[in-house]
């Protein structure tokens, strides 16, 4: 157990033994499948291709170093970055006000918006990029990056509304009102009492944005040209490449989205208003 | 309060740092752009710009797409009468249903000064009066084996003039050897099976594609071809790329694209062989695989993208795509002696192939349009639910049969090769 | 001068009605306090007085000042919530000062008035402390100190010591009452707890139903209530209640004449349970249960099929089953209408 | 305050005026598709037929749902157990909620491949069994042979890809409840299955109605995963849209399945908040 407690979460009664388990057996559930995909990034094509498969990685990086040198990818790699940065900001900035009424009012309409918003989910994406390039194309759109991020901001939309009411919510509507009382307008009492609690939790959701931008291929592969995602610079086309390049292609487009998650692990828990309990 | 701050501040520069980058987006002097759902694996991609395009003089920014966001964009673009693209190197098929919004080349044939492959130009018409496009490479498919497969041949065989029986024979002979099925076939959802039907099957058992959809040949051919399906590895749905399983020793006889062979012979050349495919009782059937290059409307810069399309049919350049992507030229060249492993041994399996004196050489199908799509369909559902579902050959090939009927009808097609051509609409006896 | 005028104000939330047409006056400086079950009111009532609620109709006047289209940071009160509402971000100095700087005062002057209040509420020792470093007294006072940090014209209090343990709402109440009288500031204080709403009270108003059905003070409320309702709901044990009729010459409850009484339908008699004392002559019951409370005994008794409590000296002991005769104070005696519950004076 | 009528909806309309714009216009673009006949002409129901005439659509229609009659309430169970097993947890809770969302962050494309290399046939699984003997050498695993196999390892892969998603919108649910809740059913000497039976679940409706929700609409979606573990052998509703549109290029027929999609998840929608609706009206 000792040994234990340094990596993994210690459990609130000593010697819960089922608990500990169930912690160690979730874990590796999700992290075992994601080794495989390292090994095999960090494998030889050879073994790649061969059987059975390396337990443990080689650190052969000549599929890694591929990639590295692929023209094109730093570029493709700023503009993902600068695509899910906009796609974040757009996603909070429209989002949370929406994610605001939600948990502060009540009011007419308010279920069948929460409805209408998810059913936005509800219809393949592809189909929509046809209008949505010929419309890019007219207005000027077309192959920039405000343009992408609008069309990852509706599929991040939904969630950041759903995420940001559950975290208004957490936050007591008390402490709104005592600012109110002590001199505060609502926006006065918004940026001074709801946003500084807010803002953690609203960083991890905008996380959330981002890694959804940061996947989205299809709508990326028609709606830029030039100034390519990485996504769609690389994945589009790794299911049809060699093996080795396609687990290192998976593997450097996993990578990324794990260093961000894992930057605002510590907000995790408080996006969802736990940290006070 | 001062941590929030902090946070606060960060937050809203970050922001607009993003928004100003994305503002001014620098303008640079635009490349052309070589739109294509050739050379789409990343390696190809790399090769394709690093040493083929490269030598064009000017920048060009080559991009493969799938043939999804390919056909959504160029659609989109005809649509809006605006567009970005410069260039576009497609399929027969994908190219064939945005024909109305194709400049005319036939002045290309003839600036890049090169012989170009006469029947292959008269597809690139698509049944027009225009150029709509220029052929800009060629692959066919042939077959490949892993060496220890050799063994197994079947008494008598000759690995260059094969039978399908024979092909039956030896997959059967493998499984028994083995324990299990060896023979590979590229049924995935990114496979070409449907080409193995259209240009292979029916013309090796039928002479024919379309005419004898039907026939009591076509009957016999299908049971041929599931008594073959009992000795294919039954991950075959799945395989999009034959060199991968080849190369992992699941499969050790394979039909497949040259292209899509291209890896394992270059990685593994001492562990295959190529050799032609096999024949039926009417000949041995094959069929090519065209790639054309087309100037949609809207290109930017139509007199570049033209200079373009004549560069890559000049015969060094042809030369140097062979090297690259494994397709071989359209136009007439001399091939070098320093070639990859690959053009050696498809190129030698492709020779035999068309020189056979069975030879019965197919054509794609002709003047289909955007109906490509759902001719292919036609073929590869009958295979699903013939093989895979295990229905009644005479029923399904009656329906499916009906179904080509109406998409010849729509499309006003004539026959094509190996039918024999008519003015006429098309019709499954 | 900030007297408070509630004008013909009603709520409705939906289809609910939470507030009747009230109106109320609460003097400057005065210490009002509403009394009331939940779902009486009495909260809607403080929160449209403070602005976090519209009333439907009506006018609220603070220091004869319309203010109900005011919001509430231009009303000139301040308000401790049930659960202090005390900001987990910043600390307790900031959370006491945080009034202040919305006022834009001096930062000297903040830290001065930060201090006093803190002083007055002896929380000075924790002044950099955050809110989940503190226990749930401290909080309370945290609350209180913010609110008089602003030096309101009025003070609005919602519950605030229901979320404390007894002793220390006990303890809570007593300072409470120092601080507030020594703040003389006006303030309108809600609770459901009948001995706080006495013990802070210059005046209750007890609400029911959505209406206040009684404002006075403590001892006014307690010896004369308005209705049936308030008897009954004050006092612990409560009022007793027996039906009485009219007859030739006076009122008659359980075989017993009382005098005449004026007005005239159906009658209910009220005694308070201290208000009676043994007797030769007078209500006859049997005893069900004696509680021992000390000093005094709770004696329950069964009168003619209607419980009766008395509470009586400690002089002798009375054992269940046994019959007891009971003669109420006149003074004390109290008719309501039957059909009303409206007290007839 | 008094602004409380209209501030509500001045809030939701920067999304609402977005959606319109990006989602709805376009949206009624590709549904009139569905309505128009190839080459334009009055309204027919043509490319319907041609949806349900065709002999995928059967098999696509009851594979969609039979993953996703799978799929989601093995999820639902996972994230609630998961959920569970985080509130437990003390320390480092973080890191833990943090390994439980990676997958999160990874798109069903590249979840694809990292289930290909365990279950193709020269991949993972099959190391990891010979290596221990259990086998000689590598099997097929993956084929059309074996159909439940096939479903077991999509869903399989779906499960471990996206139950992450209803696990944060239900750690989020019961970060809400009141711990004086549970502190209470514990003095009344209610068991943890007891306390979760009686306070866990009801109070969590509201978070299990939207977590419910969003996963059976996407499970409806599923596409990329199945293509890349079943090939062609699984024909689902998304595959058949993608076919539809880009291998027939045939749009009419692809807007109509779209609309089927969906037709379907609204009226799941419609079916999981009748199920879930909040008899007791406490919470709003």
């Amino acid at each position: 157990m000792k040994a234990m407690s340094l990596r993994n979460p210690v459990i609130r009664r000593n010697g819960n033994f089922l608990i500990g388990t169930a912690v160690v057996t979730a874990c590796l559930w999700v992290l075992v499948p994601l080794y495989f995909l390292a090994v095999n990034a960090l494998s030889s094509p050879k073994a790649v291709i061969g059987f059975p498969k390396p337990a443990v990685p080689q650190f052969n990086l000549e599929s890694v170093h591929f990639f590295a040198t692929y023209e094109g990818v730093a570029t493709a790699l700023l503009n993902s970055v600068l695509v899910a940065g906009l796609t974040m900001v757009l996603a909070i900035g429209l989002g949370a006000p929406a994610g605001y009424a939600l948990a502060r009012f009540d009011f007419p309409g308010k279920s069948a918006f929460r409805l209408v918003v998810l059913m936005t989910r509800a219809f393949p994406l592809p189909l929509l990029a046809l209008p949505l390039t010929v419309l890019y194309i007219r207005t000027g759109l077309d192959d920039t990056a405000l343009g992408l991020a609008f069309v990852h901001t509706t599929l991040a939309l939904p969630f950041s509304i759903l995420i940001t009411a559950s975290l208004f919510l957490s936050i007591p509507v008390e402490l709104e009102e005592a600012a109110w009382t002590l001199g505060c307008t609502r926006i006065g009492a918004f940026r001074h009492i709801v946003l500084p609690l807010a803002v953690p939790g609203i960083a991890a959701s905008a996380v959330f944005a981002f890694v959804t931008s940061w996947n989205e291929v299809f709508a990326a592969a028609v709606l830029t040209v030039q100034h390519r995602t990485l996504t769609a610079f690389l994945l589009q086309s790794l299911d049809v490449s060699p093996l080795p390049l396609k687990f290192a292609g998976a593997a450097a487009l996993v990578l990324p989205t794990l260093i961000f998650l894992f930057a605002v692990r510590k907000y995790l828990f408080s996006l969802w208003g736990i940290a006070n309990r | 309060m001062f941590r929030i701050n902090k946070g606060q501040r960060l937050a809203v520069l970050t922001a607009s740092v993003l928004m100003t980058t994305a503002a001014t987006g620098v303008a640079k002097a635009d490349p052309l752009l070589f739109w294509s759902t050739a050379a789409t694996p990343v390696e190809e991609t790399k090769m394709m710009r690093e040493q083929v395009l490269a030598g064009f003089g000017k920048p060009v920014q080559y991009l493969a797409q799938d043939p999804g966001p390919f056909a959504t964009r160029i659609g989109a673009e005809a649509q809006a009468g605006k567009g970005t693209i410069g260039i576009i190197g497609g399929l027969h098929g994908e190219l064939a249903s945005f024909s109305s919004g194709f400049v005319d080349l036939s002045d290309v044939v003839g600036k890049s000064g090169a012989k170009v492959n006469g029947a292959y130009a008269a597809l690139g018409k698509l049944g027009t009066s225009e150029q709509k496009y220029v052929p800009w490479m060629q692959a066919t498919y042939i077959m490949a084996a892993n060496k220890k497969a050799l063994q197994y041949l079947p008494k008598g065989a000759d690995l260059n003039n094969l039978t399908y029986a024979q092909l039956i024979e030896w997959g059967k002979t493998m499984r028994q050897a083995t324990g299990s099925p060896k023979i590979g076939l590229p049924a995935g959802p990114k496979g070409l099976i449907h080409r193995f039907f259209q240009g292979y099957l029916y013309p090796s058992y039928t002479g024919s594609n379309v005419v004898k959809f039907r026939s009591p040949e076509a009957e016999k051919m299908w049971g041929d071809f599931k008594a073959l399906w009992a000795e294919t590895d039954p991950g075959s749905n799945n395989y999009g790329f034959m060199q991968e399983p080849l190369m992992a020793g699941q499969v050790w006889v394979a039909w497949e694209h040259t292209a899509r062979l291209k890896d394992a012979f270059d990685k593994m050349p001492d562990d295959f062989v190529a050799f032609p495919v096999p024949a039926g009782p009417a000949g041995r059937g094959f069929m090519p695989v065209v790639v054309g290059i087309s100037v949609p409307k809207t290109s930017p810069d139509a007199a570049e993208a033209k200079a373009l399309a004549a560069y890559m049919l000049k015969p060094e350049t042809q030369i140097t795509t062979l090297r690259v992507t494994g397709f071989f030229p359209v136009v007439d060249v001399t091939l070098p002696a320093d070639m990859p492993p690959s053009v050696r041994l498809s190129g030698a399996a492709v020779a035999a192939q068309s020189s056979a004196s069975n030879a019965k050489p197919s054509l794609l199908p002709v003047g289909l349009g955007d109906l490509n799509g759902k001719f292919n369909k036609a073929f590869s559902d009958t295979f699903q639910r013939i093989v895979l579902r295990g229905e009644d050959v005479k029923a399904v090939l009656a329906q499916q049969g009906d179904v080509v009927k109406s998409i010849l009808d729509e499309a006003k097609a004539p026959c094509w090769a190996p039918d024999p051509t008519t003015q006429n609409v098309c019709t499954v006896e | 001068m900030a007297d408070i005028d509630i004008i013909g104000v009603a709520k409705t939330f939906g289809s609910y009605q939470a507030l009747k047409t009230v109106d109320m006056h609460i003097a400057d400086q005065e210490f009002m306090v509403l009394l009331g079950a939940s779902g009486s009111g009495k909260t809607t009532l403080l929160r449209i007085i403070a602005g976090l609620e519209y009333a439907n109709a009506g006018e609220v006047r603070i220091g004869g000042h319309r203010v109900d289209h005011l919001p509430p940071r231009s009303r000139g009160i301040a308000m401790v919530f049930q659960n202090y509402a005390v900001f987990p971000h910043m600390t307790v100095f900031e959370n006491i000062a945080f009034g202040l700087r919305m006022q834009k005062i001096l930062n000297t002057e903040v830290e001065r008035r930060v201090k006093r209040a803190a002083g007055l509420l002896r929380i000075d020792q924790l002044l950099s402390r955050y809110s989940n470093q503190i226990s749930g007294g401290q909080r309370q006072r945290v609350a209180v100190a913010r609110a008089l940090a602003v030096e309101p014209a009025v003070l609005l209090m919602d519950e605030p010591l229901s979320n404390l343990d007894a002793l220390l709402r006990l303890e809570m109440r007593a300072e409470l009452k120092g601080v507030l009288q020594e703040s003389r500031t006006t303030t309108v204080y809600v609770t459901h707890d009948q001995v706080e709403a006495m013990s802070l009270a210059d005046r209750i108003a007890v609400m029911h139903e959505g209406g206040i059905v009684q404002a006075a003070s403590a001892t006014e409320v307690y010896r004369d209530p308005a209705t049936r309702f308030v008897g009954s709901f004050i006092g612990s044990p409560p009022m007793n209640f027996l039906p009485a009729e009219r007859q030739a010459g006076g009122v008659a409850v359980v075989g017993r004449t009382f005098p005449a009484v004026a007005g005239q339908g159906a009658l209910e008699f009220g005694i308070r349970p201290e208000d009676v004392v043994r007797a030769a002559e007078g209500l006859r019951g049997k005893v069900r249960v004696v509680e021992p409370l000390g000093p005094h005994q709770l004696v329950t008794l069964d009168i003619d099929g209607h419980l009766f409590r008395a509470v009586i000296e400690n002089d002798h002991k009375i054992a269940p089953g046994e019959t007891l005769v009971l003669a109420p104070r006149a003074d004390r005696i109290r008719w309501f209408d039957r059909a009303s519950g409206a007290a007839i004076h | 305050m008094r602004e409380t009528r209209w501030l509500p909806y001045a809030l939701l309309l920067p999304a609402t005026a977005f959606l319109l714009a990006f989602f709805l216009l376009p949206f009624i673009e590709v549904a009139l598709n569905a309505f128009t006949p190839k080459g334009g002409g009055p309204f027919s129901l043509n490319h319907f037929r041609t949806m349900i005439g065709d002999w995928k659509f059967g098999p696509a229609v009851r594979n969609t749902f039979v993953l996703t009659l799978i799929i989601v309430p093995l999820q639902t169970i996972l994230a609630l157990a998961l959920a569970n097993l985080v509130m437990k947890v003390q320390r480092r809770a973080d890191v833990l909620l943090y390994i439980l969302t990676i997958p999160l962050g990874i798109s069903d494309l590249a979840a694809g491949l990292i289930w290909l290399a365990i279950f193709e046939q020269t991949g993972y699984l099959n190391s990891i069994l010979s290596g221990l003997g259990v086998i000689p050498g590598p099997q097929t695993i993956l084929s059309y042979q074996n159909m439940w196999v096939l479903f077991a390892a999509v869903i399989l892969a779906e499960v471990w890809r996206a139950t992450a998603i209803m696990l944060v919108i239900l750690v989020a649910g019961m970060g809400l409840i009141p711990r004086e809740y549970y502190e209470a059913a514990e003095v009344f000497g209610a068991s943890a299955w007891k306390r979760f039976l009686r306070i866990t679940l009801p109070l969590l409706k509201p978070s299990l109605q939207t977590a419910l929700i969003l996963r059976t609409i996407l499970a409806f979606e599923v596409f990329a995963i199945v293509a890349a573990l079943a090939g062609t052998n699984l024909q689902v509703l998304m595959g058949e849209t993608y076919a539809w549109q880009f291998d027939f290029q045939d749009n009419g027929v692809a807007s109509a399945y779209a609309l089927l999609i969906l037709a379907i998840s609204v009226g799941f929608t419609v079916l999981l908040l009748w199920a879930l609706r909040d008899r007791t009206g406490v919470r709003a």
